[in-house]
């Protein structure tokens, strides 16, 4: 059993639609002429990119080409930034993100965010999963217990805390505190999760967890990864997109599967970037 | 920062409902300021009609039942008791803040921090009633009359310095650790990790301490008036009494009638003047970059 | 972190080691002089009857019951009023509003200017607004009011800094899970900026408890034990400054009311780090 | 007197504001009242004569206390007075200076005599102290010495008495002003001052209640319209014998004996 | 020419002993027994190791087995640790690090370190190099000036910083920021240079730079890493130790040359870690 069938078993609360394996390319995220500036300055501009359903995507690229900030465009998280401007057109499943009028909250469960740096909230380990539940709707004691349980076996952390859920998060090791901040993410049952380097900042031991777990998730999630390690996203991604900074801002250089773009790369900035690398 | 501001569009009730009643509550504050300068306007209002304001700046003297206004002695008064002040009790509670942070042993740190909260909330009639008895008299000593502008500027200082200090003991809390190892690792001693590392780190929040003391040394009343002196005079030495104009207001306020009252209110309206002044200079000195 | 051990290198160490001491040392000294003199003069009047008996002939004899009852009213009023808007308004600047946008710089300014009044002022407005427009009348209500309107300023200054001192991750974590900024403001932030909150708290309550001038005219001078808060009750502090300056032969139950004073404080002080440390801690998880 | 009415009758809340001088001895004065007249209350509140006499014109209280003589411009409102209040110059206790004439205190209050040993003291400058402008101790001590205000010339500025009293005690050259009764009262509790007889005239608050002391001061209380009712009675109590020994108690003068 | 030969020249502004190639091994800092507690918890416990002059010596080990700590015994920068205990001996160049009355100013001066998240000041560029150098006594202008060119050189940041010296610091990018530190400490002209995983929080393309500089240094300057990267302290270390956690506190496994620890380990642990890692 891989760590996340376990999730479809007693966590499914309301009817899923069946998690859909990266198959025929099936788009669920379309992006079109996208931009962001930061005040006047543009971070990336004219990025249009389409995520197929159940796959999972790298997006790789020297620091500052602007993938963190695109990633947070497709949750909205650009909305906290003063002086953020986004300009283009995303849609997820047929819903407009940068409408101005959609629910922000709903459209942020819908879309999971695992941040390079570990972020647990300073509460304990339980109340760091239940939390967002409760804000989500979800009362019932004994579910929220349950789904504790799950996501928490999901992330493969269960045995290592179940013991102390009422001690602190911030007590955890780097490599824990980041499983616990993607169980908190899948709790939510999101259909697109976002990972900004979730291996970047831990030790290579934690690292090869997370990866792992990363791994399991493929086919189950639709999954947009930043990573700077080129040998991970070969490993681990179905489809891979260059960024490179061009004139001052962040463009989107290549874009195609993770084979072609590793072995067989189009575009002369590509070839150098997949080979001229350390790893 | 980041700011929340641009994310009206949730559809959220309780959010919208948050953001609007907290600039509902907000706008008190606002509203407060406006309140008292309407306030004072409208109590002043009468004089201003009978003697225009240009006369409470050119009059000889200050003798409102005589008919004389001139309130620039107490303007001046007011400045230097300021200033004075300021420029003691910054570096000391700069200085006590770096003590709690960077030279106490724990076991002082500690009841140090007590003591600067317990100088805060010492009423002023009794740090006026200590510099009346025990201050007064020993500037006497030195130089008569003893109630002056140096007996104000003293009290004041102890009065302003727990603001500053507690303000930059907060600021201090939050210097990030990193720039501290980094200090030490490159071998710089203590003073210079402070002087060039800690204190350009904390400048926002030493400003704000700044802003805040000056405001108390302005708005002070009690204390200075029981030290001072009262006189209506621009001092030529410190040892000089002065008036300021908080003290004007509660020295007179309470039997003045008719031309005189309102010409009191002057001094309040001539008072907050000056504090827009300053906070509008302030402004200009951080040019918008301190608060952040 | 106090590096205490390591002795001075070179001579601007040691002249700032010097200075540092020394200006801490002169603080301390000032300080227990002035506390030294009220607690010499004081301590001798303090008695349990001290602290319940009403006052007799004009203060020179009795107790300060009633006044110690008026002056916690007076407080709590001003707390319970000035607290909710304090801590709004500095959620609103700090979280809500960008420094440039006109609304936060407007309001930025009136508080600077609001912390600059002088509270004579207040006290006249107070007379003028609480007690005559709004019919309070001479009342702890309208004491109480005037000082949250005093106090205003330093709470929203020292929370607004406690706010922006805690990390931007919690926000940006919190968002993206989906979090309305309701639930992240009560649950994470706030808890969060607790110090800086406190700072406010011990210099606002330090100055409202201290404030002499924006009482006499609205709290007023009764030194009867109030009934309600539509009663008149007189402040500590008013009680010290008219025995001091107004009552011959006052001198000493004016120190001794002094002292009380400090010691009321110094338990607030305590209380509220009490709180905040141990409260806190089951609260926010911070290791 | 205030035994026409029974304790039954009188009943509400009478609101006293004004001059912060005469407080103690008006709520020291209700809180006897009170006694007699259980459902009734007293409420004293200070601020200055101006105050009382704006708050009573306003119908903002009931009765103002005011420590001076009647102004002409205040001929609407009816006065009562209570006591009196003697204003003496007040040396510190070490000055060897025993007597000044009128001549003399007019001419250190105006500046032509700066330095003690000119009136037999020692050599050391003088220190003036003098009262704020609006305070009928002021008013008082300059009618009597007949100067105009704007050629006193002070080194001091007080508002309070306590505060000229306490001025004085520390500083070994200064010459004030300040009430009588508090004076006194100072002086036996070992403050270091001392009081100077004026025209010839000891200073103490016997002279000032037979009358042959100069300068003094009436304490007045005031209402918009002739007293009726609970003001009344609380305006005859005041006035009556039986408070005398209150104002005693206070350091001020009676009326009469 | 290397970066940091350039270092020699105007730079040598006292008379240096010979910069030593790692060649024949001398010992230049001899740890014996050495442990530290916060508090009661050990960090790491009985660790006997020399650093040999002039050569690279790689730290490895998983999260948390003790290596950022051990690295701040030898700066002593553990006195700035409330609760923090150190026994055990350590010997740099004859000096006795852990004897009370050292002066530590003056060792600290003689031992740079670099953190693993870049941490300038915040200052402008030449404030944050200018500083140091004047609290070290060294007032003269223009040798100041002298100075920061040719370390700025040295790190390969002074074509990219020149016409902006006197903007913030903190406005570089973080393979900048974390050259500009490196070149902090070089100006300083330590003996030992403690590297706390400099590269783990950049980028490929800045860690690139920033390995290539220390390989720069190597055979230049007695360097002590540690790094997650197994994969970079192949690449660039003479010797090695492998720390690793037993018993609740972190302990030396191994140390030896690196070609014998990556190709040759002894103990089982170490075969485990250098094979089993991803890097
Ligand atoms: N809040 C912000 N305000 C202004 N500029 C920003 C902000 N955040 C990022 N930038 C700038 O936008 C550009 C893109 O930044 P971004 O963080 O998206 O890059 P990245 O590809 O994620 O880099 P890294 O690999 O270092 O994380 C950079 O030049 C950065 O300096
Ligand atoms: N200041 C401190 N107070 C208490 N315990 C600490 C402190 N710093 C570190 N520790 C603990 O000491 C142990 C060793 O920490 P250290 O940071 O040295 O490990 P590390 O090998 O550098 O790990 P990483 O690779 O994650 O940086 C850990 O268990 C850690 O939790
Ligand atoms: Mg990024
Ligand atoms: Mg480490």
């Amino acid at each position: 059993m891989t760590p996340v069938e376990s999730l479809t078993g007693p966590h499914s609360r309301h009817p899923l639609e069946e998690r859909p394996a990266c198959r025929a390319p099936q788009p669920i995220v379309e992006i079109d002429r996208l931009s962001l500036y930061y005040g006047d300055k543009p971070a990336f501009q004219d990025v249009t990119l389409s995520i197929n359903k159940g796959c999972m995507t790298a997006l790789v690229g020297p620091s500052g080409c602007g993938k963190t900030s695109f990633l947070t465009c497709l949750n909205r998280l650009t909305d906290l930034i003063a002086g953020c401007r986004v300009s283009g057109q995303i849609t997820i499943n047929a819903l407009d993100v940068l409408a101005p009028g959609i629910n922000v909250i709903q459209l942020r469960r819908r879309i999971g965010m695992i941040f390079q740096k570990p972020n647990p909230f300073p509460l304990t380990i339980r109340r760091n999963l239940e939390f967002p539940l409760r804000e989500h709707g979800i009362r019932d004691r004994e579910q929220i217990t349950q789904i504790i349980e799950t996501t928490l076996r999901a992330v493969g952390l269960w045995d290592e805390v179940k013991d102390r859920l009422g001690s602190p998060a911030l007590a955890l090791s780097g490599g824990q505190q980041q499983r616990l901040c993607i169980a908190r993410a899948l709790a939510l049952l999101p259909e697109v999760l976002l990972m900004d380097e979730p291996c970047s900042a831990l030790d290579p031991l934690s690292s090869g967890v997370v990866e792992d777990l990363i791994v399991g998730l493929r086919g189950r999630y639709t999954i947009l990864i930043v990573t700077h390690n080129l040998a991970q996203a070969r490993r681990i991604a179905d489809y891979a997109a260059l960024f490179w900074v061009q004139n001052g801002a962040g463009r989107l250089i290549e874009a195609g599967t993770a084979k072609q773009i590793f072995e067989n790369p189009r575009d002369p900035l590509t070839a150098a970037y997949v080979s001229g690398m350390r790893g | 920062m980041t700011s929340l501001s641009n994310n009206t569009l949730s559809r959220w009730s309780t959010d919208e409902l948050l953001c609007w009643s907290l600039r509902g509550i907000a706008t008190i504050a606002g509203t407060i300021v406006m309140l008292i300068v309407v306030f004072l306007i409208v109590e002043a209002l009468p004089v201003l009609h009978h003697v225009g304001l240009l006369r409470f700046f050119t009059d000889p003297s200050w003798h409102p039942a005589e008919g004389l206004y001139n309130l620039t002695p107490m303007l001046w008064g007011t400045l230097f008791a300021m200033t004075g002040s300021v420029l003691i009790a910054t570096p000391l509670g700069i200085l006590s803040a770096v003590f709690c942070h960077y030279y106490a042993p724990s076991v002082l740190a500690r009841p140090y921090r007590r003591l600067i909260e317990l100088l805060a909330g010492v009423p002023s009639v009794v740090y006026g009633f200590w510099g009346l008895v025990v201050l007064v008299p020993l500037i006497a000593e030195i130089q008569p009359p003893g109630p002056s502008l140096l007996a104000g500027i003293l009290i004041l200082t102890i009065m302003i310095l727990p603001t500053i200090a507690l303000m930059a003991d907060a600021s201090l809390a939050n210097v990030p650790q990193q720039y501290l190892r980094g200090a030490a690792a490159l071998g710089l001693p203590r003073w210079a990790t402070i002087r060039g590392v800690v204190f350009p780190a904390v400048r926002s929040g030493l400003f704000t301490g700044v802003i805040l003391e000056t405001g108390r040394a302005i708005g002070e009343t009690m204390a200075i008036l029981m030290v001072c002196g009262n006189v209506v005079q621009i001092p030529s030495t410190i040892f000089d009494p002065i008036r300021t104009l908080t003290a004007n207001i509660a020295l007179e306020m309470a039997y003045a009638i008719g031309d005189h009252r309102a010409a009191l209110f002057v001094s309040g309206l001539v008072l907050l003047a000056m504090i827009v002044a300053l906070v509008v200079s302030a402004e200009w000195v951080s040019r918008g970059r301190m608060y952040g | 972190m106090a590096e205490t051990l390591s002795r001075p290198q070179n001579l601007r160490e040691w002249l700032a080691f010097v200075l540092v001491w020394g200006a801490a040392g002169l603080v301390t000294a000032v300080f227990c002089w002035l506390l030294g003199d009220i607690v010499w003069h004081g301590i001798g009047h303090v008695s349990w009857t001290f602290l319940t008996a009403p006052p007799e002939n004009a203060g020179r004899q009795g107790g300060i019951g009633p006044i110690l009852a008026s002056t916690s009213l007076i407080l709590g009023v001003c707390l319970a009023v000035s607290l909710p808007i304090g801590i709004g308004t500095a959620v609103l600047l700090a979280e809500f509003t960008s420094d440039q946008s006109l609304f936060g710089r407007i309001t930025r300014r009136s508080l600077d200017i609001l912390a600059g009044v002088p509270s004579i002022v207040f006290g006249l407005f107070g007379n003028a607004f609480f007690c005559k427009m709004l019919g309070l009348g001479f009342s702890i209500l309208s004491g109480g009011l005037t000082l949250a309107c005093m106090v205003l300023p330093v709470l929203i200054r020292s929370t607004e800094e406690g706010f922006r001192a805690v990390p931007a991750s919690y926000r940006l974590s919190a968002a993206a899970l989906g979090l309305s900024r309701t639930t992240t403001l009560i649950h994470l932030l706030l808890p969060a900026a607790v110090p800086g909150l406190l700072v406010g708290l011990v210099l606002g309550v330090g100055r409202a408890i201290a404030e002499t001038a924006a009482l006499i005219f609205t709290s007023g001078y009764v030194d009867r034990m109030p009934e309600s808060l539509l009663d008149s009750g007189r402040a500590l502090s008013i009680h010290i400054f008219d025995l001091s300056m107004n009552v011959s032969g006052g001198d000493t139950n004016a120190y001794a009311s002094a002292l009380i004073l400090v010691i009321m404080l110094l338990a607030i002080n305590g209380t509220v780090s009490w709180l905040a440390t141990y409260g806190l801690h089951r609260k926010i998880m911070t290791v | 007197t205030a035994q026409t009415f029974s304790a039954e009758q009188l009943s509400g809340k009478l609101v006293i504001t004004g001059a912060s001088t005469l407080a103690p001895l008006i709520a020291e004065i209700g809180k006897r009242f009170e006694s007699h007249y259980p459902k009734v209350r007293v409420d004293v509140q200070t601020g200055g004569s101006s105050r009382g006499v704006a708050d009573v014109r306003q119908g903002f209280a009931d009765i103002g206390m005011v420590s001076r003589a009647m102004k002409a411009e205040e001929k609407d409102l009816h006065a009562f007075s209570v006591a009196r209040d003697g204003v003496g110059v007040i040396l510190h206790k070490e000055n060897p200076v025993q007597a000044l004439t009128d001549e003399q205190v007019v001419a250190i209050y105006t500046g032509k005599i700066i330095n003690w040993k000119d009136v037999g003291g020692k050599d050391a400058p003088i220190t003036v102290v003098n009262k704020a402008e609006g305070r009928s101790t002021l008013e008082v001590f300059l009618h009597y010495f007949k100067i105009r205000n704007t050629d006193v010339k002070a080194h001091v500025v007080i508002g309070d008495n306590e505060q000229g009293i306490k001025t004085v005690a520390g500083n070994r050259h200064a010459i004030g002003y300040v009430s009588i009764g508090t004076a006194e009262y100072d002086e036996s509790q070992g403050v270091p001052i001392k009081l100077l007889s004026v025209g010839g005239v000891a200073a103490s608050t016997e002279t000032v209640r037979n009358g042959t002391f100069p300068i003094s001061r009436p304490l007045h209380i005031v209402t918009r319209t002739p007293p009726v009712g609970l003001t009344k009675a609380f305006i005859d109590y005041a006035q009556s014998k039986a408070v005398h020994d209150i104002i005693k108690q206070q350091y001020f003068v009676p009326m009469v004996d």
